[in-house]
């Protein structure tokens, strides 16, 4: 038992933290303990929960994905405008598609990664800026807007199975999934060793460009399909939309302690890094703070919860985002 | 050999029938490599190289720095593909075109890099890249993966928790985690680069019993090491090698130390340890009682011009972090320093460079060397205060300098414009070397020296420590070799767990009784 | 002879409120038959990038420029660099400060537009009742014209029965939008009306009503284009909303621009400016003329207009 | 005493090598881009539109400049384009209160100055990672400007102080462009003619090593963060001048522009690696790509395709070509 306190600090003050928020926006304003709100707060923070558990995978290779609210975009409008052009394609046809061209645009920042061994921040703030271009490309710049998609395509997301929301349920799927992956899986497990120590996982025969491939083809995918969910849950698509949320991503993961030097990093605490910032996105409207405190608070937050994750964790030699291949070449 | 490894047959003594037919052949050679050829773009690592492993035997591959030895574990080991050449396994032609060719093929290796994943278990450390897995869908089966992570140890005769996070471990315990490693493989052939660099007296005997009881399972091993003990103690078969290229190759048994160093070196190296007597001078260094709350308590010791003062003790004795704190990179919690009668305080390592100190770390591949720079800027680095603010128009001097002190240590490389890390790691070691005596230091701290340095680059850093001292300067080194600090050190202090234990004079200094001291056995 | 080049700057692509005008500037342009007409902005709705397309257009010797600005103040150096290369320079929709523009074309009156969206809200919820408004960013010029113009309006007593509860950001961006929306919903129970003066705003606005299962409890009305807002209006959700017709300002901005160019117009306080298909427009003291009413759309003529813009 | 081994001064096909670099690579994109846009729009040789296309590039080239050494240093800032909001907000509340062009410069400037100091204070005694610390103060530091200035603008700044950001020296060159070529000059010399220059490059390759050698690995990336915000608040001082004009949302997204200098210009992201000369060819490549398309009226987001493009290909070219190399052997 002090054994698990010890090991879940980290996620325990968290969680606490979380509770005391709650707890104090409850006093300001009692209707956000309702369950109403509390729903709308887990459904909100769905889509941002999805990213951040693929984006924790690709943290933990010592990697980063800063192109997922481009490719979400991108793979956004194209389904926005299939369902426009052709309103008879079933939604669940679509989900498939959006899941396969996340996926495609995921597979090149994988490819570039790698097999040609390219330093991930800088490949996709590439494929960032080009994804996002090329949103603007498709759409010729103009709005898909509700008028021009179908009911069913804009219903799913918020249609309700046992009370709760698709888009919930489908969170609680890429939970269960990213737990399983992270814990019983060759593929996750060997993500923890590159990340560890990349020139060591090559000398005991992990497959890194394999597995690089795999995970951001992994991020690729769930950017995809929350780039449908989010076109039909806002019911609008252009080529502005999630515009720097991958910040909001990554943050996430920061804040629910995912080392950003790689080989580090829970599910659990990725749910709570989400939630943190569900609840201060969601309470914030509510308790009527002035609007132009959010920015200012949000990254008090973040500071906050980075300072208490890092104290007594003392890694040496820590870079903006360690290279895979860099030790590789350095002999003892 | 994916899913389904059995904890009876982790170690090749139980694989019965295997081992008898392996044995009943052993004059035919189990892996052979013929011709093989290496280039790193313009360096020839390896030419039309030769070695032959046989069952139940330990092969000594033996070479000076750079000669080629890990180029050619690597070449092995699936993880480099050789130019030319043949791999032959069991006499059948093979390309390894993976690390996992090899391991399939039962080829595993302890690296000379440690392959260590920190945040990871010690288990998983094991079967990482080969976990075992049940069921289906397949999922990594945790509780196998322990018990046989544990039944291994218990085979090893070591004491280990498996479920502890190998970043909690200590270096020799990390020895053993690889070790495992490399056995959970039903290796056929085990490949040892330095295993024993890092290790202690006492680890070091843990690790003969190990390969004992591989070569009785009748597993081949090819081992590497400088130091000639071992290998005399260990290996059954010799195969030197000179600058890539195949020298010579037979049974120990018929070769003496003197011949094999002449055929490794191609000349004969006369005396390893020239210690010359140096008059002593004054004290230069005077250390008053350092402690720290965790790694070392009450340390007091006195260095005196023109001396070379050994420190001895098993690895964790504390002797790096002292010396680490003399130099200004810890801070003591309690403790004094004089340098030349005078007090001084060092709260960082440029103050003590400033003091007359330098300090050549253990740990070359962290702590030592820039590894992408080049030679010349690794050897200027500490001088560049010197230098001034501005460096235009001072290339010709730092290459001077450079060529100066890297000249002396025989520096084997091309250019001084290369990056350090396409040096050998004796070479490299070699450039930290140059790096710290061109800051002409008062006193020069050497913290395992000579670890992974070929005898003959070794006897030029021991033939240097002497230059040094005779010119008036005073040297303590760090070693965990007893030979070096017995013929090297004109007094002996002795470490354990984190206290000075005993101190010796050169002349009252007997093997026995300094590792009885640094093993904390007191019997006076 | 030589064309007229004619280079129209909106706050940002992609929006189809600056499509429409830029429709209604290729019309004026055809009409005219002598401009060359150029359609630009940045990606981003930020005066920075305004300023460097602006630079370029300076570079590229056009005659005149027809602009909305993202912010008064900030354009007003490069404006004025235009107009000493002998640019014309006129601003529409949102405006530049008055030294930096030779004329501003106000789609209709602020004070219009303000009590306009008052009496859609007032006639959805029955006169009196809580709203609040849902804007861009902080920063908009135009907005924040509005919600002066709607404060000013709401101490008229026609309007004395509603009560200005909250006014909020979404920084055009859905989501954001979105959530404040929502948020304005949790935290004022009895809210009746939410105003958005924003095509962002006011489809997030109604989305959340929707969402929140409160289409006849919330009523959402503002400014927002027909095309876009269609589906919020067959849902219930918004019962009216205007615009003013965004294809006849972008071609009043371009006509007026061409006749600058020939020196057939200054700007002066009083001049009546010659707009083609659109009348005559006068200019006020200020050096600025304002187009006409904000049209009011509802079930009964929206499917008409959403094919058009 | 005579060494078995023969060591040059320095490779032996120096020249070859020399071919090889990033740079000269670089310069070849910049001439053809260069080339092609002359032949392409008549507008573009005009001495005076080269001249004021510098206004799109140059404050964001001076984030470039520092952004590179930090880059060379393992650390990063996100955080620059914030601080320059901040800043702007700072001059425009000291501006109402009537001071002077010159010391709004200073407030400026020692906002920036301050806000690197929290950057470097953070990262470097509380080892925090920069990237996390950037993110959180990057939303701070526009926070903090949005809650003082609300919906308002500053504007009204003397005359005086608008001209630096407007004005042209010798009636042609931007004045801006002039304090840009000033800090190309000054930061190349601190990175390569200097020792502190050197030891940033020591810093990148190897901190634990670099401070074995006795070098202050935190005091000088304190210095670099300070450095950074300084520069960040010069630039801000030179876009509120230019424009006339604070708002909270100023410079939005000038980081990455920043970044994507830096790393076209070659600096390797690992650390360690990088020259001047490459970033500053990457700065005037990115703003001749960007001037010579908007000479087309070709959309600004068109654009971000395209550099991004340009960001993945010079990359990936050498990675091809080296792992040609690699299946050769
Ligand atoms: N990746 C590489 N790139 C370039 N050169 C290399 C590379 N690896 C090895 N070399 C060169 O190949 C030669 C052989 O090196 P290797 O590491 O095999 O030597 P070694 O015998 O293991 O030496 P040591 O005893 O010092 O470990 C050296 O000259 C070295 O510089
Ligand atoms: N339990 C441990 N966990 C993690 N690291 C350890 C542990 N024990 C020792 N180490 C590390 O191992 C290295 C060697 O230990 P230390 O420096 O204390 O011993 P030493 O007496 O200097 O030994 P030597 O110089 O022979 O290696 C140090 O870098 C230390 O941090
Ligand atoms: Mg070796
Ligand atoms: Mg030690």
């Amino acid at each position: 038992m002090t054994n698990f306190i010890h090991q879940r600090k980290r996620e325990l003050i968290l969680a606490l933290l979380i509770a005391l928020l709650i707890g104090l926006i409850g006093v300001r304003a009692p209707i956000f303990l309702t369950l109403k709100s509390m729903d709308n707060l887990v459904t909100d923070m769905s889509i941002l929960l999805m990213l951040a558990l693929a984006q924790m995978l690709v943290i933990v290779t010592r990697g980063i994905d800063l192109s997922i609210a481009s490719t979400l975009a991108l793979t956004g409008m194209m389904v926005a405008l299939l369902n426009h052009h052709h309103p008879d394609i079933p939604v669940l046809v679509l989900l498939g598609i959006s899941i396969v061209l996340g996926a495609a645009l995921g597979l090149i920042n994988g490819v570039l990664i790698g097999v040609f061994r390219l330093p991930p921040i800088v490949v996709t703030l590439g494929t960032m800026s080009v994804y996002r271009g090329l949103t603007f490309v498709f759409s010729g710049g103009a709005w898909v807007s509700s008028n021009d998609l179908s009911k069913s395509f804009i219903e799913f997301p918020l249609s309700r199975f046992g009370g709760v929301t698709a888009l919930v349920w489908l969170a609680l799927l890429s939970l269960i999934v990213a737990a399983w992956v992270v814990k019983y899986t060759r593929f996750g497990r060997e993500l923890f060793a590159i990340g560890n120590h990349p020139s060591a996982a090559r000398l005991v025969g992990i497959r890194i460009p394999a597995r690089l491939i795999g995970v951001y083809t992994l991020s690729g995918m769930m950017a995809g399909l929350c780039g449908y969910l989010w076109v039909a849950r806002y019911a609008v698509a252009f080529t502005e939309i999630a515009y720097g949320f991958e910040l909001n991503v990554i943050a996430a993961c920061v804040i629910g302690g995912v080392s950003i030097a790689g080989g580090a990093g829970t599910v659990v605490g990725v749910v709570l890094g989400s939630l943190f910032l569900g609840v201060i996105n969601n309470a914030l409207p509510i308790i009527q703070v002035s609007p132009f405190w959010q920015s200012a608070i949000t990254g008090t937050v973040i500071l906050v919860a980075v300072l208490v994750n890092a104290r007594g964790d003392k890694r040496g030699g820590k870079q903006i985002l360690p290279l895979h291949f860099r030790s590789a070449s350095a002999k003892g | 050999m994916m899913g389904n490894t059995i904890v009876a047959d982790l170690l090749p003594q139980s694989l019965p029938d295997q081992a008898a037919a392996v044995r009943s052949r052993s004059d035919e050679p189990v892996l052979e490599l013929r011709d093989i050829s290496k280039r790193f773009g313009g360096v020839k690592a390896l030419t039309n190289m030769q070695v032959k492993a046989f069952p139940g035997q330990v092969v000594a591959l033996i070479g000076e720095n750079g000669a080629g030895k890990s180029t050619l574990v690597k070449i092995l080991t699936g993880i480099h593909k050789p130019d030319g050449g043949q791999l032959l396994l069991d006499g059948q032609a093979q390309r390894f075109s993976s690390p996992q060719a090899a391991m399939k093929a039962g080829i595993t290796a302890v690296h000379q890099e440690t392959v260590m994943f920190d945040e990871l278990s010690v288990a998983e450390n094991i079967y990482i890249g080969h976990h075992p897995m049940v069921g289906t869908p397949a999922r990594v089966d945790w509780a196998k993966m322990e018990t046989d992570a544990e039944a291994l140890f218990e085979r090893l005769e070591v004491r280990m928790n498996v479920r502890a996070k190998v970043k909690e471990l200590s270096i020799a315990q990390r020895h053993f985690v690889e070790i495992a490693r490399a056995l959970s493989q039903h290796a056929r052939i085990v490949i040892m680069d330095e295993p024993t660099a890092a290790l202690s007296q006492r680890e070091i005997q843990e690790l003969y019993r190990i390969i004992d009881q591989l070569k009785a399972a009748g597993t081949a091993v090819i081992f590497i090491s400088h130091k000639f003990d071992e290998i005399f103690r260990v290996a059954d078969r010799y195969t030197v090698l000179r600058d890539g290229e195949f020298v010579a190759e037979g049974s120990i048994a018929d070769i003496s130390e003197q011949q094999l160093i002449a055929m490794m070196v191609g000349r004969t190296i006369a005396q390893v340890f020239p210690k010359e007597d140096v008059p002593l001078g004054d004290t230069v260094l005077s250390v008053n009682g350092f402690s720290h709350p965790t790694e070392f308590d009450d340390v007091s010791f006195q260095l005196r011009k023109g001396e070379i003062l050994g420190f001895y003790g098993l690895v964790g004795a504390g002797r790096s972090e002292v010396m680490q704190a003399v130099f200004g990179l810890t801070k003591p919690s309690r403790g004094s320093i004089e340098i030349n009668g005078k007090k001084v305080v060092i709260k960082s390592a440029e103050e003590a460079i400033r003091a007359g100190i330098a300090y050549v770390p253990e740990d070359r591949q962290h702590q030592g060397g820039l590894m992408s720079m080049s030679i010349l800027h690794n050897v200027t680095l500490p001088l560049l205060e010197k230098m001034g603010f501005w460096l235009l128009g001072k290339k010709r001097k730092e290459l001077s300098i450079t060529r100066d002190y890297t000249h002396k240590l025989e520096l084997k490389a091309a250019h001084f414009g290369q990056s350090i890390s396409e040096l050998s790691g004796g070479n490299q070691q070699k450039v930290i070397l140059a790096k710290w005596l061109a800051t002409k230091p008062s006193v020069i701290i050497l913290d395992e020296p000579t670890k992974g340095i070929d005898i003959g680059s070794k006897a030029a850093v021991h033939r240097f420590m002497s230059e040094l001292v005779a010119q008036g300067l005073s040297v303590i080194l760090v070693s965990s070799e007893l030979p070096e600090v017995m013929g090297m050190s004109d007094r002996i202090i002795v470490m354990h767990q984190g206290q000075v234990v005993k101190e010796f004079a050169r002349s009252e200094a007997t093997s026995e009784a300094i590792v009885a001291a640094a093993s904390g056995v007191t019997h006076d | 002879a030589e064309k007229v080049k004619i280079a129209m700057v909106v706050k940002s692509l992609g929006n189809g409120f600056f499509d429409a005008a830029n429709e209604g500037g290729k019309e004026a342009a055809k009409a005219l038959g002598d401009v060359d007409f150029i359609y630009t902005g940045p990606t981003t709705p930020t005066a920075e990038g305004q300023i460097e397309v602006i630079n370029s257009l300076i570079s590229q010797k056009v005659n005149a420029l027809v602009i909305s600005a993202n912010d008064a103040s900030a354009l007003v150096p490069i404006a004025k660099r235009a107009m000493q290369r002998g640019i014309k320079v006129i601003s529409f929709d949102s405006g530049i400060a008055k030294d930096g523009r030779q004329l501003q074309l106000n789609p209709s009156n602020a004070e219009l537009i303000g009590v306009k969206q008052l009496q859609m809200a007032s006639a959805a919820i029955g006169g009196q009742g809580e709203i609040a408004i849902l804007s861009a960013t902080a920063q908009a010029t135009n907005q924040n014209i509005w919600i002066g113009e709607m404060k000013k309006g709401l101490q008229k007593p026609e309007f004395s029965k509603m009560k200005l509860v909250a006014t909020v950001y979404g920084d055009d961006q859905s989501d954001k939008s979105y959530r404040e929306a929502i948020g304005l919903l949790r935290s004022h129970p009895n809210l009746k009306a939410i105003i958005a003066p924003t095509t962002v705003g006011i489809n997030a606005a109604a989305k959340a009503v929707a969402d929140e299962k409160l289409i006849g409890k919330v009523f959402v009305t503002g400014l927002g284009l027909p095309s876009e807002m269609a589906g919020h209006v067959k849902t219930g959700a918004v019962k009216s909303f205007a615009i003013w017709n965004p294809i006849d300002l972008g071609y009043s901005a371009t006509y007026i621009a061409h006749e600058f160019v020939k020196g057939k117009a200054t700007g002066k306080a009083g001049e009546t400016l010659n707009v083609g298909r659109m009348g005559k427009i006068k200019v006020d003291g200020n050096g600025e003329a304002a187009m006409a009413a904000p049209f009011t759309y509802d079930s009964s003529n929206v499917d008409k207009f959403s094919k058009v813009f | 005493m005579t060494s078995r081994y023969q060591v040059e001064d320095r490779a032996a096909h120096f020249w070859k090598e020399l071919f090889k670099r990033w740079e000269v690579l670089l310069l070849g994109i910049f001439v053809m881009i260069f080339v092609f846009n002359s032949l392409h729009s008549d507008h573009f040789l005009d001495p005076y539109n080269l001249a004021d296309s510098t206004f799109n590039f140059s404050e964001k080239a001076l984030l470039a400049l520092p952004m590179a050494l930090l880059i060379i240093c393992r650390e990063i800032d996100l955080s620059v384009a914030a601080i320059m909001a901040l800043s702007s907000m700072a001059m425009g509340l000291a501006n109402q209160h009537g001071l002077s062009a010159y010391e709004l410069a200073a407030i400026g400037i020692g906002t920036g100055v301050l806000c690197g100091l929290m950057n470097g204070v953070l990262v470097t005694k509380f080892r925090l990672p920069s990237i996390v610390v950037t993110i959180g103060t990057m939303s701070l530091f526009r926070g903090i400007a949005s809650v003082v200035l609300g919906d308002q603008a500053f504007t009204n700044y003397p005359t005086e102080f608008g001209e630096w950001g407007q004005g042209y020296a010798w009636g042609i060159i931007p004045k801006e462009f002039i304090v840009f070529l000033v800090a190309i000059v000054v930061f190349s010399l601190l990175l390569h003619a200097t020792t502190f220059g050197r030891r940033l490059f020591a810093i990148g390759n190897n901190p634990i090593a670099s401070r074995f050698t006795g070098i202050r690995v935190e005091q000088h990336k304190l210095f670099l963060f300070v450095l950074m915000g300084a520069m960040a608040g010069l630039a801000s001082v030179l876009l509120t001048a230019r424009i006339g004009s604070t708002r909270p949302n100023m410079a939005l997204g000038w980081e990455l522009e920043a970044i994507t200098m830096v790393i076209l210009g070659g600096v390797s992201i690992a650390g360690g690696i990088g020259t001047m000369l490459g970033v500053v060819i990457a700065i005037f490549t990115m703003g001749m790509v960007t001037y010579g398309m908007s000479l087309d009226n070709i959309p600004g987001i068109i654009m971000t395709i395209l550099v991004g493009f340009l960001l993945l290909v010079t990359i990936t070219v050498p990675a091809v070509l080296r792992l040609g190399t690699v299946r050769k052997e």
